[in-house]
Formats: structure tokens, C-alpha cells, sequence
């Protein structure tokens, strides 16, 4: 549990900063819309609408994995049911979203608490594999509800209905609803983490014996994270069904779960803004990469590694460590290695696949001197 | 009744693929409390090699013989590149690390060996049968993996049960700190282990390869069942490993051999297949969730920790 | 009789709180010495730090003449150092025998090395129950085999940390018996206990910390004469 | 100093997107013909992704790379098999790129993740591998044509041949997902003997079916009816062979041989019954050119993945010449698609009123080239001018 430890220490001394940078990213989704139309690109917005409400799961997921230390790998499972809960119901003919959305988030919480019930006797690994067992038999129903199209997935052919409220065929309208809602969780995490129940919340993560003797219901205070957890991924559940009018069990199989973490630790986990960062640069890093060649992940790959061996505390991380040249200078080379794409196509990609490997070889050469030079000094 | 024998022995084949491969990440993880997800590139990486040095010296055996120290080497580096740093973090930083190597791993063997997958040519005398009892064929290669995998579970029992090797293995799982303490390089002593594991992988991938074939990505979903494995049978112990892993083979089979049958008494027969089909292929997380809910470190957690 | 261990002014830090400040001792070949000091002022973290297990931040730390400061414990452990730990710390899972000859070795070269013979010899009781699991043992029992098991690496020093807290009086007598007899056969031993009383008869030599520093030292003939000292820093 | 890095670092992290939307711009100053194409290029199967596009590819070649006159440019696009990323992928296509045309998809997840969005922008789809019942039947667009088949359609001709061949007894296995289900109906549906049994496995993580095998030899049927594309049908064969039964019950299959997985199954899919809607050796001068080509560029011998896409191609290009390029009139581009007036590799074609093809299909068997070399090749002709069963339901 060290580097959860650690960025608990982080997040009191950066709040001020990656407030500031987290509010402005934030802004600057709000300004996505805008932008789409600016550059007459609508792809910008369908990009950043999946962004957006996998940020909210991600929100969702850092409430038990950062705050928590709750390591969850079954996390998807809500996305699914909440997506599920939709097209089931939009399948047989109920479409009123006052009907379909809370039910769906009630649901996601029922099923988060009987999950959370048995898991959170475990602790450690098995913690993790107790998640990933019941995520796997959500997935497996899914998988065997013919009814429901199986594997083939369902088609939503009518989005939910909010009277004459919101018209969420509306492209900038759903996008606005979704932002909305990424703020407002935001927001929700931010009072609960320092409410009371934040607090005990998150001195269990390190030592929830102690909390327990103090005389806090430390269990029941886990359960009630876990289930809220759930509520608000069942809620990016339903937006995802939404918005891709079109359930499948794939949306909630096991490596979507490793994704949502990875999303987290990328971002900082324990951080408020931090889920948001890492859902930003995953997804786009995603996009770039896939685009610019098949063999994606063989470079995503080691990158995943460099982060956890390097960056620890992810973007935050970086962020309080004052490491903004890392960052910059990630960020351009990112830059650089796009425009080169775009110029020459695909006769680049060895190169600077090479260029890339001995970037990082270099640095962990470097990392690896100085630490050895660290220990015996 | 010979029907229920064969799937039994179907069920044992399985399981003792599953305990090769389980019995290499128990190891690592009771000695360094390490999560290694990438345990199942290695067992990729075996079959394939297996496949190029068989395809190469144009025997299956000279090219098992080959595999098994190349999957070792390939661990071994891995090792002392990748995961050294690691052992110090959390499991949370391990899955996180070695899922990124096994992405590396799978785009590594697509752009190494082809998109297409490879098959492992094995002679003829193990293409065909044994009457095993009467009236009971049973495929010879099937029968060799059950063969292979009882001699490596024995292997596995005298190694730790009855070597220093092994006695160390077993103190470093429930007290690392104290094996250091008293003298032993604790970090060499783990890449043997690790190397031994890694072998383990190869072992079971090249000995799976001529019944699934060679290909990308062949590691990642056993590698689940193997972390069920492990987790049920309680981290970082071998006999624990094995019971675990002939109750997963076993149950998983019987389940997809039986439960048609049961359920066909109620329902239709294709609705009957569909359903015990998605109910077989919940079942081990069922008994996983189970075992965990009643003995949340597993059946036979490792003392000391 | 020449220096054996040399430990001079050594920092050592647990993350960020320093728990050693300029700690310092030295032990000559052959010789019995104690540290006795009350919980929390640094005797198990001196120790540690000694074995490299929690490395010293400053200062030096010699051992027959070569720097040890920074080495892993492994290396500390095989030029000589044999550590019975404080909680006794045997592998539940390896049988009693198997404790003793697991980490066994004579890497010194020990003209009349400890064997498991020998060791039986010293703890009868252990014979008994070779074949028993180390999480089967009683305290005292166990306490035994984690001498042994130091002693089968055939250390120059031997280190006990707290090794009689929670034992039975007759049990407590039996360690103190056989210690008698190692110091007798001239081996080296860094006690770290409470027990005054039979420390001062054991040991040639004491030193009392408080706060991560040596605040007395002298022998046992000083403590006893020193009854301020046993009050003040042992609370006796 | 810090802070000023920091929003630089932000900023930057900000103008990623803009690299975007900055590089169409050109594009669309030319006028060429935009096609989207969206295939598995990673993971496990993609080798057949990897058939379709240089079919497709080639067939741009035959075609000059211009369709009518105008050039014509290609976009791949890897939906990794997992449904969500191709319909984002599909709609990166519509909404940057503005194909003009989208085609591919093999897995009939996949695409019924995606067909929506290119539906409703009116865009045509031209399908060059899965066909999914729900969109030949009450689904079925104006938009959507299927150059490959219908999914029933092979199934229901090995239903068919096991009744030729006069076999009374059948098992049958089949993986537990949706296109499973739907092979082991359209097998019933024209199988007149009986299913003595019936197994469904897990997909896509079960590669040993020892279990299934065991029963199959347990409850002696005389002929065994597997569906496994990919993969999956290549173990099955070994393992069926390994087990002794290969000379004993007879294997029907649809869909689980194809000139990729033959690579792999060799001497083990000899003597076995097949059927597909193409193969290598349809005696038509389009088809031998494709085949001969292929095998020229790639140096492979391609499977029925590509000859449907490259069979789309040629669909689309018949389409463009015959509005001549102007592909704002939908209903004109529609009605030239559905007269898919094209030299298919399958020999003379036709959409049936669902826009899914109305074909032969045929039995095949494997056979050996050369020592290394395995082919398909055509014994007879099981269903003529076939068309689907969900075409009824199809109000168009």
C-alpha cells in the first residue's frame, strides 16, 4: 500500500495546483462542443463524450481505489449493469428516463452491495480476484442472456425520453449532460473524501485496524463506499448505453476493468482531478497510438510500465513533484512523433519506434544509476 | 461409468496444465509477493518456441528440450529488467506493470512469429491412441500430458519438500526478511526461482501447444484461471496449487460433460447446452467467490503471513 | 583481543523520523556485551541496522576490520553475523530440523563447526521434536531453535535480540545456561535484554541507551555499583 | 517560474486535440472517393482483417485505384474484435473523415455495434463479411447491403447435405454465442434426421474440447456438425483427430476452414464435409484473375474473407460509374448498388429484396496442393440460388 500512502501525503501539499489545472482541463471539456464546431471536426465530440463518461467511472473508481484503497478489478461490472438495466428495459418498450435512470443506479447499487458484502471479508490480492470473480459471473450473464442478444449485444434503437426536457439525440445537449454530471461527481467526492466519512474512509486505507479500535464501523463505512462507488459507475453505465445505443457484454469484461485502473493510477490516484487527467490521457493516448499503427500497444505497453515505475502518483504526481518539464516534455514529444505521422505516414513508424525505445532505455539507464548511486553513496 | 472415467481424465489433463502453470506464479508470489500477470506470456512465449526449435531441428522433443531453458532465459531477463524494481511496490503497481508486458509480449510474438498462430508438429506415435481400459481409447498425447504433469507435480514435492532448495523456498515464503537475515542472497535465490518458474510456464505452454495450438494472446485468459488457481489454493503453497487446480479441471469439465444432461431434464436440449454452458463457465468463479467468502487467505494460506 | 565489531555514530531513520542519533559500540573477540536500554529507545533499531536491515543512514559501522555499512543483510550475515531476532521470527512452515539446516553453512571455515548434532547436544529438549513443524514449538522451544539456527551458520558474533521477553523463569534459565556455555567455548555475543540480574553475572560489558545514544557504559561491576542507572534508564 | 511550466504543460496537453481536426482539412479539397474500412488488424484474428484488406486493396489495384474516373482512397480501421472500439471507430470514419462508403466487419457483434450511426447518416455500408439476422430481416436497410452472405446460409447447407448424404444420427457442437446458437438453427432447419446431441461451448476462452469430444465418441453418432471460425476450428481438428475419431464419424462444418486456419489444419481437414458460398477454384474469369493476383502480391492463397471484399470493391466501383460520381443522389447510388452490376468472383450476383446476396452453396473439400500447400476446391452444388429465410420478414 506504499504508493497509496504516498500520494495521500501529495494530495495535501498539491491541492492548490492541480486544482487550478484541474478546474482549467475541465473547462476546457466544457469547451469541446465549441471546438467541434470551430474546427467543423465532429468526431471531437464523439472522442470526448467516451472521455467524459469513462471519467466519470474513473471518478467513481477513485473513491474506493485512491481514497479507499479498495483495489477493485471488477469495476466494469457496473457499467454493464447500468448500461444493461437501459436496454433491457428500453427493449421492452420503457423509454421514460425518470423510469430508466434511477432504476438503473438503484440496481448497480444493489448489486455493488452484495458484491461488497462478500468481497470485503478479503483483503490484498484477494480482494482483487474476489472483484474479478463476480465482475466475470456479471460478465458470463450477460454473455449467456440470449434474450438480450448474448454476445451479439442489443441495440437501442430509442434513446431514453425526458419529456420535453432534454433531447438527448442532441448531440451538444448529451455532451452537456454528461459534462455536467463529471462535474457534479467531482464535486461529490470532493465533500464526501472530507466529510467525517471521507476521513475514516481514508485512515482505513492505511490502518484500518487502528480506525476499527478507535471505535469507527470501519466495514460498514467500505460497504457504504463501494456501493456509491457502484451507484455513480452504474450512472456511466447508463450515459454509455446511452450515448453508444448499444449494450454488449463486452463493455464489461475484465480488461475494461483494467483499463478504468489503469485510468486512475495514470491520473494520481487519491487525487480529485486525478481520475479526469488519467482518463484524458489514456483515452487520446489510445486514439493517437491506434491510429498511427496497428502494433499500438507494443509501445502503450511499456509506457504503462514507465508510468508505474517512474511516475508514481501519475499525472498528480508528476504535477506536485514540480516534474512539468517530464510533463512538457512528454507532451511534445508526443507532439513531435504525431507530426511526423502525419507527414510521412507509416515509413516512420520503426524509426521512431527505435527513437522511443532508446528514449526510454536512456532513462531508465539514468534512473537506474542514480539509484544505485543513492544506496551506496 | 467409462464416460464419467474419460471426462474425469479429461478434467485431470486440464488441471494439471493449469497446476504447471499455477505452480510457477505460486512460487514467485509466496516468495516475493509478487503478482506476475505476465506468467502467462511466458507460457506464450514456451509454446512458441517450442514450436520454432521443433519446427527447426525437426524433432518435438529436441525442440521441448530447447524451449524449456529458452522460456527459463526469457523469465530470467525479464526479471532482472522489468521486475526487479517492483518487488517493493504494491500488487496494485505489479498488475499494473506486468499488464503492460503483457501487451509488449503479445505485439512482440506478432511481430516475431506471424499473426497467423503456429502449430507444434508432434511424432506419429503420439497422434493416435491407448486403449487404456478395455473399450476406452484414450488419445496418447493427452495421456502424455497427464504423465508429464504427475512426474513434474512429484518433481515439484521432492524439490520443496526434500532439498535445501526447497526448504528455503518454503522459509523465504513465510519470512523473507529472516532468510536474508541469516546469510542467503535472497534476490539470486529468487530469479532461480523465478527461472524455474518461468520453465514451468514454457512447460506448460509447449505442452499445451499441440492440443490448442501456438497463438497470440493463448496466455492471458489461462493465466485467470491459474490466479484462481492460486488464490483458492492459498498463495504461495504448492500442495494447495495442486488441490485447487484438479478441483478447477475437474469441476469445469464434469460441469460442461453433465450439466446438459441434468438440466435437459427440465428444459430443451439446445436451451438445456446454452445454459449449463453459462452456468459451467461460471462455476469456478462461484467456487472461488465461495472459498473466499468462508476462508478469506484461501484453503492452505502459507503460515506467516 | 582485537575489535571485533565497531559500530561509530550511526543515524538511522524509519521513513522520515530518526530513531539512532550517533549510536556507538564496539565488541572485542570473545567478549559477552549487552544492551539494555528501555522499549523504544533504539536497541532492536540498532540491530537492524547492524544486519543491514534498516541501513544506516551515517556513520560507520566495521566488522573485523571491513566496512559494513550499506552491505544487504545477506552479505552482513555471511561475514559473520549470526542474528537470533527479537520475536524469535522461526518458519512456521519448515520442521525443526529443517530450520536448522536450511540457512546452515560454515563459510568461515570453523575448525569444529556447528553441526545439527551439536546442536541437539546443546537443546536436548529440540530432539524430541525434530520432525515437528516451527509453528508446533512452544516459546521456549522455539527460542532454542532460533539459537541454533544462528548458530549453524557458525557466526564470529552471535546478536540476541530480546531473547528471553515472554519466557517461563526455568525456560529464561536455560537460555541464560547455554549462553554461559558459548561464552565459555569463546564465542562472541551482543545480548539485548532487561534481565539485569542475570545480564551483569553473563556479560563483561554493558551499555544503556536512551533516545538513540549510548548514555552509560561500563562493566558489570560499574552497573552494579551503579544503581542510579539501573533506576533511571532500565527503571529498576 | 514553476507554475508558468505547468500551464504550459497543460495547454499542450490541450492542443493535442486540435493536430486533429487540423489534417482533413486538405483532404477534403480534393475530390476523391472516400472509403472507410473497419477490420480486425490486431489481436488474434488478424490474419483474416489482414486477408480482407489486401483483397480490397488488390482490388483497388484491378480497378486502377479510381472508381468512375475519380481516385479513390482507402481508410483501414482496427476494431481490436471488440464491438465498442469499432463503433468508434466507424464513427471517426463518418464524422472526420466523411467516407463516402464504409464496408468490412467481420464479427457480427461488431458490427451491429455499428451499423447505426452509419445507417442514420445515410451512409452506405456495404457489409464484406458478417451477416447478421437482424439486419436481413425486419432490420434490413436501404443502406445496408452484405456482400458476403447471409449467416444461415452456410449452415443450412451443411443441414442440407447431411441429408444427401443420407445421415440420420447427428451431434452437434457449437460455440454458446449468438452466431453459435444461429448456426445450430439454421443446420436444424433443413436437417431431416435427428440431433442426438448437442453441445454449446464457452466462447472465446474454451480451446480444449476433450469433454465434448469424449461425449460425441460416447453417444456414437454417424456424422458431427461443427461451427468454430477462427482459431477455435483448428484445435477442434487436432483434437478430434488426436482422439481417434476422424476415421470413424464424419465432420460436417461451416465456416471453420478457410484457406487461413488450413494453414494450420493440413492433413487433418482431408475427407472432411464443408460448405462455403467460395472457393479458389468457382470457374470464373474474375475469380481466377483475383486468386491468381493474390497469390502473385502476397504470395498466399487468399480465403473467402477476401474474396468478399474484394467482391465489395468492385461492388462500390460499379455504383460510382454507374452515377458517375455523383454520389449525392442516395437513391440513384442504392438502386446501382442492389443492380450489383459487377463480375462477381461467385459468378453472376444478385441482391435479393434485403440487399443480401441470393447464391449457391457449395460443398467443399480440402485438398493437398503440394507437400506444403492446402486448398479448397469444389465437390457439388447444395443449395441453388439460395435465398436467406429472414428475407420474408424484410419489408423493403
Amino acid at each position: 500500500m506504499s504508493s497509496a500512502s504516498n500520494s495521500s501525503a501529495s494530495t495535501a501539499t498539491s491541492s492548490r495546483l492541480t486544482f487550478v489545472v484541474g478546474l482549467a482541463l475541465l473547462g476546457f471539456l466544457g469547451l469541446i462542443p465549441v471546438l467541434s464546431v470551430v474546427f467543423d471536426d465532429p468526431f471531437l465530440l464523439t472522442l470526448f463524450t467516451r472521455i467524459v463518461i469513462m471519467a466519470i467511472a474513473a471518478v467513481s473508481l477513485n473513491l474506493i481505489l485512491g481514497y479507499g484503497g479498495m483495489v477493485s478489478f471488477g469495476h466494469a461490472a457496473y457499467i454493464g449493469v447500468g448500461g444493461y438495466t437501459v436496454g433491457i428495459l428500453a427493449f421492452h418498450g420503457v423509454h421514460a428516463a425518470w423510469i430508466q435512470w434511477p432504476l438503473a443506479v438503484i440496481i448497480s447499487g444493489v448489486v455493488a452491495a452484495l458484491i461488497g458484502l462478500l468481497s470485503l471479508r478479503t483483503k490484498g490480492i484477494f480482494f482483487i480476484m474476489i472483484t474479478l470473480a463476480f465482475s466475470q459471473l456479471v460478465y458470463y450473464l450477460g454473455n449467456g442472456a440470449f434474450a438480450y442478444g448474448g454476445d451479439d449485444g442489443l441495440n437501442i434503437m430509442t434513446r431514453s425520453d425526458f419529456g420535453g426536457l432534454l433531447n438527448l439525440d442532441n448531440r451538444p445537449t448529451f455532451y452537456y449532460l454528461c459534462w455536467v454530471i463529471l462535474l457534479a461527481s467531482i464535486y461529490f467526492v470532493h465533500r464526501t473524501v472530507n466529510s467525517r466519512f471521507g476521513m475514516v474512509l481514508q485512515g482505513a486505507r492505511s490502518n484500518d485496524r487502528r480506525m476499527a479500535t478507535i471505535g469507527f464501523p470501519v466495514h460498514r463505512y467500505q460497504l457504504t463506499a463501494f456501493v456509491i462507488a457502484g451507484m455513480l459507475c452504474g450512472l456511466a453505465g447508463v450515459l454509455t448505453a446511452t450515448f453508444t445505443g448499444f449494450i454488449s457484454p463486452a463493455m464489461m469484461h475484465w480488461s475494461r476493468s483494467g483499463d478504468l485502473i489503469v485510468m486512475v493510477v495514470l491520473g494520481g490516484m487519491g487525487s480529485l482531478f486525478g481520475p479526469v487527467f488519467g482518463t484524458v490521457a489514456f483515452l487520446l493516448l489510445e486514439e493517437v497510438l491506434s491510429s498511427w499503427t496497428e502494433y499500438w500497444k507494443i509501445v502503450f505497453g511499456p509506457i504503462l510500465i514507465l508510468v508505474v515505475l517512474f511516475a508514481r502518483g501519475g499525472i498528480d504526481g508528476a504535477m506536485v513533484r514540480g516534474q512539468a518539464c517530464t510533463l512538457l516534455a512528454g507532451c511534445a514529444a508526443f507532439f513531435l512523433l504525431y507530426g511526423i505521422h502525419t507527414t510521412y505516414e507509416d515509413q516512420w513508424l520503426i524509426p521512431t519506434l527505435i527513437l522511443v525505445a532508446a528514449c526510454a532505455l536512456a532513462w531508465f539507464a539514468k534512473w537506474e544509476i542514480q539509484r544505485r548511486k543513492n544506496r551506496h553513496d | 461409468m467409462l464416460l464419467i472415467f474419460e471426462q474425469f481424465l479429461n478434467g485431470l489433463q486440464i488441471a494439471l496444465l493449469l497446476f504447471l502453470l499455477a505452480a510457477g506464479l505460486t512460487l514467485v508470489f509466496g516468495i516475493m509477493d509478487m503478482v506476475n500477470l505476465a506468467h502467462g506470456s511466458l507460457y506464450m512465449m514456451g509454446a512458441y518456441f517450442a514450436a520454432v526449435f521443433t519446427e527447426w531441428t525437426g524433432s518435438f522433443f529436441l525442440g521441448a528440450a530447447l524451449a524449456l531453458p529458452a522460456g527459463a532465459l526469457l523469465g530470467i531477463v525479464t526479471e532482472i529488467i522489468a521486475l526487479r524494481t517492483l518487488y517493493t511496490r504494491d500488487h496494485l503497481d505489479q498488475v499494473l506493470a506486468t499488464f503492460g508486458l503483457i501487451l509488449f509480449f503479445n505485439e512482440l510474438a506478432r511481430l516475431m512469429f506471424g499473426a497467423g498462430g503456429m502449430t507444434i508438429e508432434t511424432p506419429n506415435w503420439l497422434q493416435g491412441q491407448i486403449e487404456i481400459l478395455p473399450g476406452l481409447p484414450y488419445p496418447s498425447y493427452r495421456f502424455l500430458i497427464i504423465l508429464v504433469g504427475l512426474l513434474c507435480a512429484a518433481f515439484l514435492y521432492v524439490l520443496v519438500q526434500r532439498t535445501r532448495l526447497g526448504m528455503l523456498i518454503r522459509a523465504g515464503a513465510s519470512n523473507r526478511e529472516m532468510v536474508g537475515a541469516l546469510g542467503i542472497n535472497i534476490k539470486q535465490l529468487f530469479t532461480l526461482v523465478f527461472g524455474l518458474g518461468s520453465a514451468l510456464a514454457a512447460l506448460a505452454g509447449l505442452m499445451a501447444g499441440p492440443v490448442t495450438t501456438v497463438q497470440i494472446g493463448m496466455g492471458d485468459n489461462i493465466l485467470i484461471l491459474a490466479l484462481v488457481v492460486i488464490v483458492i489454493g492459498g498463495i504461495g503453497s504448492l500442495p494447495g496449487a495442486f488441490i485447487a487446480a484438479l478441483a478447477i479441471g475437474i469441476i469445469d469439465t464434469m460441469g460442461r460433460a453433465f450439466l446438459p444432461n441434468m438440466l435437459g431434464a427440465f428444459l430443451s436440449p439446445s436451451d438445456a447446452s446454452t445454459l449449463a454452458t453459462a452456468l459451467s463457465s461460471m462455476l469456478i468463479y462461484i467456487l472461488m467467490a465461495a472459498v473466499l467468502v468462508l476462508r478469506p487467505a484461501g484453503l492452505f494460506p502459507a503460515p506467516g503471513r | 583481543m582485537t575489535e571485533l565489531l565497531t559500530v561509530d555514530a550511526i543515524d538511522t531513520f524509519y521513513g522520515r523520523s530518526q530513531v539512532l542519533f550517533g549510536m556507538s559500540l564496539s565488541i572485542k573477540a570473545g567478549e559477552v556485551v549487552t544492551l539494555m536500554g528501555r522499549n523504544g529507545m533504539g536497541k532492536t533499531t540498532t540491530i537492524r541496522s547492524i544486519m543491514g536491515l534498516t541501513p544506516a543512514a551515517r556513520g560507520r559501522i566495521r566488522f573485523r576490520d571491513a566496512e559494513i555499512r550499506g552491505l544487504p543483510s545477506y552479505r552482513v550475515a555471511k561475514v559473520g553475523v549470526g542474528l537470533v531476532p527479537e520475536g524469535r521470527q522461526i518458519f512456521p512452515n519448515l520442521s525443526v530440523k529443517e530450520n536448522l539446516i536450511a540457512t546452515a553453512s560454515n563459510r568461515n571455515g570453523s575448525a569444529q563447526p556447528w553441526t545439527y548434532e551439536r546442536v541437539i547436544e546443546l537443546f536436548p529438549r529440540l530432539a524430541e521434536r525434530a520432525g515437528n513443524m516451527g509453528s508446533q514449538l512452544s516459546g521456549g522451544e522455539q527460542q532454542m531453535l532460533a539459537v541454533g539456527r544462528a548458530l549453524m551458520t557458525n557466526p564470529h558474533l552471535l546478536i540476541l535480540d530480546e531473547a528471553t521477553e515472554g519466557l517461563a523463569p526455568l525456560i529464561r534459565l536455560e537460555i541464560w545456561h547455554c549462553l554461559e556455555r558459548l561464552k565459555q567455548a569463546g564465542q562472541s555475543i551482543l545480548v539485548v535484554d532487561k534481565n539485569v540480574g542475570a545480564l551483569t553475572k553473563l556479560a563483561d560489558r554493558h551499555y544503556v541507551i536512551e533516545k538513540g545514544r549510548v548514555v552509560w557504559q561500563g562493566n558489570s561491576a560499574d552497573l552494579k555499583a551503579a544503581p542510579d542507572v539501573q533506576h533511571r534508564y532500565l527503571g529498576i | 517560474m514553476r507554475p508558468a511550466f505547468q500551464t504550459l504543460a497543460l495547454l499542450s496537453t490541450a492542443l493535442m486535440a486540435f493536430p486533429f481536426a487540423a489534417d482533413d482539412a486538405a483532404a477534403q479539397a480534393a475530390k476523391k472517393i472516400k472509403i472507410g474500412f473497419v477490420t480486425t488488424l490486431s489481436g488474434p484474428n488478424a490474419a483474416y482483417g489482414r486477408d480482407m484488406q489486401n483483397a480490397f486493396n488488390l482490388a483497388l489495384d484491378h480497378l486502377g485505384k479510381k472508381m468512375g474516373g475519380v481516385p479513390v482512397e482507402v481508410i483501414y480501421e482496427d476494431d481490436e474484435q471488440k464491438p465498442e472500439v469499432g463503433k468508434q471507430k466507424t464513427e471517426k470514419l463518418l464524422q472526420r473523415d466523411k467516407v463516402d462508403f464504409v464496408a468490412g466487419y467481420i464479427w457480427s457483434n461488431v458490427l451491429l455495434a455499428s451499423y447505426k450511426p452509419v445507417l442514420d447518416a445515410q451512409t452506405f455500408l456495404i457489409g464484406t463479411n458478417a451477416g447478421p439476422s437482424q439486419l436481413a430481416g425486419e432490420g434490413c436497410s436501404p443502406y445496408f447491403f452484405a456482400a458476403s452472405w447471409q449467416n444461415d446460409q452456410n449452415h443450412m447447407a451443411v443441414g442440407e447435405l447431411l441429408n444427401q448424404k443420407g445421415v440420420k444420427k447427428l451431434y452437434m457442437v457449437a460455440p454458446n454465442y449468438a452466431a453459435g446458437v444461429d448456426g445450430t438453427n439454421g443446420v436444424k432447419s433443413l436437417f431431416k434426421g435427428q440431433v442426438i446431441g448437442q453441445d454449446m461451448t464457452k466462447w472465446p476462452d474454451q480451446l480444449d474440447f476433450s469433454g465434448e469430444i469424449s461425449k460425441i465418441r460416447a453417444a456414437k453418432p454417424e456424422a458431427v456438425y461443427v461451427f468454430f471460425p477462427g482459431r477455435a476450428g483448428v484445435q477442434f481438428f487436432q483434437q478430434y483427430s488426436q482422439a481417434g475419431l476422424k476415421k470413424d464419424i464424419p465432420v460436417y462444418s461451416a465456416f471453420t476452414i478457410d484457406a487461413v486456419t488450413l494453414k494450420l489444419q493440413k492433413d487433418l481437414v482431408l475427407d472432411t464435409y464443408l460448405t462455403s458460398t467460395w472457393a479458389t477454384d468457382l470457374p470464373y474469369a474474375a475469380n481466377q484473375k483475383f486468386v491468381a493476383d493474390y497469390k502473385k502480391k502476397y504470395n498466399e492463397t487468399p480465403a473467402f474473407y477476401g474474396a468478399q471484399s474484394y467482391d465489395a470493391a468492385n461492388l462500390i466501383a460499379s455504383a460510382v460509374t454507374a452515377t458517375k460520381g455523383n454520389l449525392k443522389d442516395k437513391k440513384a447510388v442504392g438502386a446501382a448498388l442492389k443492380a450489383a452490376k459487377f463480375d462477381s468472383v461467385r459468378g453472376p450476383f444478385k441482391f435479393g429484396n434485403n440487399n443480401f446476396p441470393i447464391q449457391n452453396v457449395y460443398q467443399q473439400e480440402a485438398y493437398k496442393v503440394s507437400d506444403t500447400e492446402y486448398d479448397l476446391r469444389t465437390v457439388s452444388t447444395v443449395l441453388t440460388a439460395h435465398t436467406d429465410p429472414h428475407a420474408a420478414k424484410c419489408k423493403m
